[in-house]
């Protein structure tokens, strides 16, 4: 049987396309690669699903062995959050045009364009910031990439980091800047907000990280964006956009850099397959020409007031001058932020400050019946957007114990610490319920 | 559809989705943190919001409508929409990435079985899935030669990372942000890359040779086992960019070439959706003494229970968050059971000769040649010099004139090394019937420009949008790159 | 697109999708029943089929894309995108309608709901959501009044069925299906339904009167008590159309106006897709006196335990296989749950105010009108004939030359009683914004018939085809309603 | 809030827009409905879910309660049927330009036209006849109709039905017919074939169905065509259109239209919500003319070799000329055309063929290991087509049985009598997984 993902593999259209070329065989084809180098076996592969029905029946198999977030109350977040996503936002993302377009021009991809350019104009209103990119990969690139800026805008090679970001992302960070860039961290202070710091000339930049990593807003940009800018140094900031509903942006408190992942703009959690990253900047030439991602601008046509599409500076990246651009582009997670435009429109500005004023107002809720419940709540003076960590005397245990009942109780962080996510999909019923069964736990 | 810009759908009031309110006491925000203006974003009912990106979507040329042959280097084939259905189900959806590991038994099994089958396809010993392009696994890879060399000690001595022009623009861009200096071997007269200069710039400073083969041209460099050697021999690591393995599945292997890494894209390859540039999927593949320095954590299995081992201490730790990009290491999987060790086989032979058919057929239109000759294997990058000689007209005006006929072709990379570039690689999707009346629209296109180079030098006629005036895009006194900018700018 | 007849895309052993092979001793069938030649359907790759159907998509206007105002009757509203989820989700698209009912608490459950809620919004006592479409459910009532007049003696005195000429012409067509003859009252000279002439029919003949209000028109009929209460007197059944009730969702009731019967198109009122004409919705309300005959099972509820209930011996029985058409159940009951009595509320006052504004628009443009005045509830027919008259453009025409810019309008049912008509109905899912650009269209095009009547009659120029001839698909030696038909005729 | 279904309930358009017309308030517009009319207080439903995520939130609760055919073994069918659906299906169908689109022309709808055309022309070499109407509601509604035409082409009143139909589709065809046609029921043989008939010149059809309710194919079509024939009578056949890539279609032995169900091309089973009706005849202008369903055809447009559509003989219609049509027409299930289309160039002839084995195949053997457990198979030596009919001591003790083990065993027929359905779908495993269960039920 013809493959049904190859029309040409019919032995018929095979031979008359031999013929066509003057081949007697495939075989021929591949002359060029030395024997040595051919392999002479099959590949050791599994047996194939030899119809799509066993295929699924096979994959239906494999996947009930997943519990998923649906099936438990799930309050795991660190990075990853579980928002409601909209149905429009599975439809437009679904739909095949976009789904399996890639890399054409602006003329029969001008759809593409546009939707892109609409994603970077909405994220450019939510953060007051001029410049925004076509994604890259997640945030953990886009804070990497958002350093590099800094360091390469300043010319020099010293950065401090906030200290309050996760494990995970600092490996990242390290991996990617170490080897040229002099990371100095930040401690923690008491109220988990960033500690005390000292910058001085030798420092390309302070980064922020709002909400932290234990879910806590930090307050003092507009006084670290002044030492910063004292020194001749940037502030970067990582924001989560969904939060900016209700936060002020970073720009409003003096950022020249601001970053972070998209996720939780209409993506599904997917096992970590959701992520994309935003980098966004003022209008500022040098700090724009630092900026490796493609970016999408509006041009005029033959027909005046049409709107066509194309790249802004394209002479940035290495794309146009291979090593010598700034850093690498490739293909990244372009439909997440097409997608993250649907979200962003479908929201409007009420829509993300409703969302912002109910995530506050239940995290906190959630914060008071947690520590009603007998667990220690970190940091409970400061404001806290959808995250907060709790000190129990075993993470282990208490995770184990609330996984009987169906829960998910949270990221665990160090043998007593968890973190616990609470967004717009957790009712208050379900904050109850996990409050009732820390506290029997507990008890 | 003459679809407007979303802000000019806008009127205050209107929302395309509502949002549960709190239900619990409000939370007070110090006016520090507090968010001073609404944002600017557009007010929709939910139709309009949907209206408008059903519109837009209906502006776009996916593989699902096209014959996508013309995107060449990116090995645009057919991604089965059975393989859509896995990753919107919530099993896989609605995971979250730190769940216990006995609540995704399943999916720890498939990144286990993906991996196992890419480590058979390339040879290498392990391969992590983490990486979320072909680009990031490039990084991944120098990531990994970086902290191979230092475990070694030769961490500052080796500073130099040698590729070569038809290799992806990310070898080289990757190793430099990795902090390498970059050499690039240009290719000799008969389009193979040059040996001799590899024999000159290999050395003592060598880290690694990263190295496209076949080339972005097609071109299979029969001695590159010699290339893998002379980098050996001076102890440095050979890396294999297999982001297009198309047209070698099961004919041959990186380990058999003797390469310490590799890597692949699951989105060109494996047929994950291109999703308009994104989320991807990568794949890197190391031999037994790079294991170690794999990102992780990594997905083992004990013979009854998978779990996360992120207890490596050498690993290079994260390059992106989590494991990797689920759904497409799902599609991957399930694209290869679909297809088993005979059916990749003849993926790769059918992707070969579909090139050599459409070859044929270009290389019959006047003004169209190939450099180098006719030995390619999934794909071409052939010139519309002899063409442009004769008619003044480029190979992108080309494009553009193509592409009021529902067809579209990349040109290259830069610099143009081939004068004129255009780059097809028809994959094994699409039809002998495809291949024809691809090839009979550039024939007509090039007839056109013969005849009439002005009217093909002014398309696009039948697009969404006419010929763009891009002088703008490098101006940053008029450039937009969003509507905030452009209202500023322009309409202010 | 220029898209083929799939079967001239055919090539001989391609193939579409695979199907598990039997592993198990094949059958001999006896000749008598084998099959002789295989059938002539297309052979296609995967890709090719989609592909095929993708482009014919984009060939086609759905309410996702287009101001579809102009399908008058039809309550073209935004079908929301959240509710397909469910329907696509397992456990409604994998259930088997004879599982256990303690399987299926979950559906039994919405559609017990649903019952409960469209009995509130017409008054009736109870209501079968088992009819298939509007249509359907017209039947179902008829049935159900056949068996009524039946269980009475009366079933073969009361042979008459009265209906109006402005309610759907299923009305009158089912009645005369079930044996009924038929009578159409005509509007009067203020559009309503002739209340001399309901007098004059109505007697001891009169099964039922069948009558839609607000009709098709739009116009309400003020004097529908009456109407009512005259075929009461006559010991008739009174059966109302809400085919569409989007005008007077939460305003009036079929029960408060007297009727026994009446009912719903989910696929209209409640926002279920209409899917290029189906799979549809319908819904059948009656009072407590036709209980008895509704079609079976119906849905109980035990206060702990849903089930179906298909011990009702006075039941006209099944309509349809099953339940009904749970999907669109499903929808429904999602789509009032998101509204609620006062969404539901909004939803009428906002397609009524939508559908005076779109008429002040429309009246303003010259050769436009709307016979019997402006007193509209949810849509208007209207009536070209002043610009008819003057430039000798149809209707038809001109809604073909409005199909250039992207809408299209429905004229109305025939006899064509307003001459040249056509009949909008906006909904409450179009903001001004589209029926401003609606009217502007018709507006220009009527302005081009004025100009150049020949340039509209020559019409589409912007669409996949040109003017279609006609005149062979009335004639049985040319018409091909299928392909087989088409080679034989056309081809050999 | 404005509703996010209800763009001009924000009040200020409202404002304006009863401004233009001229209106104080919405309550003006409704001044036609006289106040006794009116509903003086609000309708009295459920509070509403505020939004999407609480909506979401709800459905999937109410859906939870159903235990889906994926999640157990099924062998239920008995007129819904557990194929295969292809992903592409589900892909087609779900978009949006055809979801919702409705009936416009054949200009800015000719896809939905050449859709349908082309699955009517699908259908047609399927069934070996020249014309397919676009679908009608359910197979039900195609006999009713079928049976109606044949009682129409005749002026005859009188039909031969066989008695080897469901109970239901046997109450619709009372429903529909009883009141002008007398309807004769057949007896079912021994071997499970319709037994043996008498007509006369007052008849105007045999109806026969095959596979027939138990599964059993009629293997005598040719000899019953003869029969009607000669006395002026049609034969009508129900068939259902998966199981013709082996088994001859009713045009082949003599029948005069062909009518049943679509489910099985392409519709998952949702609740009974896959339904749609075709019907078949020979290009006979008289026999057309009794179709009251909509026949597409193509046509030739002002540009020669282009493809239109349209209509073809449309003033048959009761949109034509009201009660004068033929029966009626309305909105039925064009979609589900649209989609057995799609599964029919999927499959193509060779898929339909092997698609036909191994149901005929795995349907043997499921009957061979049933018997082996015990059960009595009836009409052992007849062919069967996806469903069998055994005997059992108690049909509900061994359906609860069977259920306690994850089976849904088959659908009752009477106390002692199961319909038990086998598809491709069904794995041997699956078979033998039942067979063990229902061995050691009856042991």
């Amino acid at each position: 049987m013809t493959h049904p993902y190859i029309p040409n593999a019919e032995p018929g259209v095979r031979a008359e396309m031999l013929a066509a070329i003057g081949a007697a065989s495939v075989e021929d084809l591949y002359a060029v690669i030395p024997a040595g180098l051919r392999l002479d076996r099959p590949l050791d592969l599994p047996e194939p699903m030899a119809s799509e029905h066993e295929l699924v029946a096979h994959m239906r198999g494999l996947l009930a062995r997943n519990t998923d977030t649906t099936e438990v109350l799930s309050f795991l977040g660190h990075g990853c959050y579980p928002h409601h996503v909209p149905a429009v936002c599975d439809e437009v993302n679904g739909r095949g045009e976009f789904l399996t377009a890639y890399a054409g021009e602006p003329y029969e991809d001008h759809g593409r364009f546009q939707a892109m350019f609409e994603y970077v104009s909405m994220m450019a209103e939510l953060l007051e910031m001029d410049v925004v990119n076509v994604p890259t990969y997640d945030g953990y690139q886009a804070a990497g990439t958002a350093i590099r800026m800094a360091v390469r805008y300043t010319g020099r090679s010293k950065v401090l980091l906030s200290g309050a970001v996760s494990a995970d992302k600092m490996s990242k960070l390290r991996d990617f800047l170490d080897h040229d860039v002099e990371l100095v961290i930040a401690p923690v202070g008491a109220g988990g907000e960033i500690g005390d710091v000292e910058i001085d000339e030798t420092f390309a930049a302070i980064y922020l990280e709002t909400p932290n990593v234990y879910g806590v807003v930090e307050t003092r940009g507009r006084e670290l964006a002044d030492l910063a800018h004292g020194v001749g140094a940037l502030l970067v900031v990582s924001a989560d956009p969904i939060s900016l509903g209700v936060l002020a942006p970073p720009a409003a408190y003096g950022a020249d850099i601001a970053c972070g992942d998209i996720q939780s703009l209409g993506m599904h959690q997917s096992y970590g397959g959701g992520h994309a990253g935003y980098i966004a900047t003022r209008d500022e030439e040098r700090l724009v020409a630092e900026i490796p991602s493609r970016l999408f601008g509006i041009a005029p046509t033959a027909v005046p007031g049409e709107y066509g599409f194309g790249d802004v500076f394209y002479d940035r990246t290495s794309f146009a001058h291979r090593e010598e651009g700034k850093e690498w582009v490739g293909t990244a997670a372009a439909l997440w932020g097409i997608t993250a435009g649907v979200y962003l429109a479908l929201m409007g500005p009420e829509g993300m400050r409703e969302l912002g004023e109910t995530v506050l107002a239940r995290t906190r809720y959630a914060m008071d019946r947690v520590a009603d419940a007998g667990a220690r709540v970190l940091h409970p003076d400061a404001v806290h957007f959808r995250e907060f960590a709790i000190e129990v005397p075993s993470s282990d245990g208490l995770l184990a114990a609330l996984r009987e009942r169906g829960i998910f109780g949270g990221v665990r962080l160090d043998d007593r610490t968890l973190l616990v996510c609470v967004t717009e999909r957790h009712s208050k019923d379900d904050i109850d319920r996990l409050a009732a069964a820390v506290q029997e736990e507990l008890a | 559809w003459d679809e407007p810009i979303i802000f000019e759908q806008s009127r205050p009031g209107r929302r395309g989705i509502a949002v549960p309110a709190a239900g619990v006491p409000a939370v007070e925000l110090p006016a520090s943190v507090r968010r001073a203006e609404p944002p600017k974003l557009p007010e929709m009912s939910q139709l309009h919001v949907l209206r408008h990106y059903v519109r837009l979507s209906q502006e776009n040329l996916g593989v699902d409508q096209a014959i996508a042959v013309g995107q060449g280097t990116c090995t645009m084939k057919y991604s089965p929409k059975v393989n859509d259905r896995f990753v919107n189900d919530p099993k896989v959806a609605e995971l979250h990435p730190l769940q216990p590991d006995d609540t995704v038994q399943g999916v720890l099994e498939v990144y286990w079985r993906l991996e196992k089958i890419l480590a058979e396809i390339s040879g290498m010993h392990r391969v992590s899935l983490q990486p979320a392009s072909g680009s990031a696994a490039i990084y991944a890879n120098i990531a990994m030669i970086r902290a191979y060399h230092a475990s070694r000690g030769e961490g500052r001595q080796r500073d130099q990372v040698i590729t070569t022009m038809f290799s992806h623009p990310s070898n080289a861009a990757c190793a430099k942000t990795a902090g390498y200096e970059v050499i690039t071997l240009m290719p000799d007269e008969n389009g193979y890359p040059d040996i001799e200069a590899l024999r000159a710039a290999v050395g003592p400073r060598t880290a690694a040779l990263m190295i496209t083969n076949p080339e972005d041209t097609g071109i299979f460099n029969p001695r590159i086992e010699e290339f893998v050697s002379l980098v050996h021999g001076a102890g440095g690591l050979a890396c294999y960019d297999q982001a297009n393995a198309n047209g070698i599945l099961g004919i041959t292997r990186a380990a058999d070439a003797g390469f310490d890494l590799c890597h692949f894209n699951l989105h060109k390859t494996f047929s994950t959706p291109h999703a308009c540039g994104g989320p991807a999927g990568g794949a890197s593949g190391v031999s037994e003494r790079l294991a170690p320095f794999l990102p992780g954590p990594t997905v083992e299995f004990d013979g009854s229970r998978y779990h996360l081992d992120a207890d490596r201490p050498q690993s290079v730790g994260k390059m992106r968050p989590f494991l990797g990009v689920t759904p497409n290491v799902v599609r991957a999987y399930a694209w290869v059971m679909a297809l088993g060790a005979e059916g990749l086989r003849e993926v790769a032979e059918t992707a070969v000769l579909n090139n050599n058919y459409l070859m044929h057929k270009i290389l019959s239109i006047p003004g169209a040649s190939a450099p180098w000759g006719e030995k390619r294997l999934e794909q071409v990058r052939y010139s519309w010099q002899g063409l442009f000689e004769e008619t003044g007209v480029h190979s992108e005006e080309i494009g553009v004139r193509a592409a009021d006929f529902g067809v579209h072709y990349w040109t290259s990379h830069h610099p143009y090394l081939v004068p004129e570039p255009f780059t097809l690689e028809p994959t094994e999707s699409y039809s002998k019937e495809d291949l024809d009346e691809y090839a009979a629209i550039l024939a007509h296109v090039a007839d056109e420009a013969r005849r009439d180079p002005e009217h093909v030098k002014g398309a696009p006629y039948n697009q969404t949008v006419h010929k763009i005036d891009q002088t703008s895009l490098d101006d940053p006194k008029q450039w937009s790159p969003t509507w905030r900018a452009y209202t500023r700018k322009h309409l202010a």
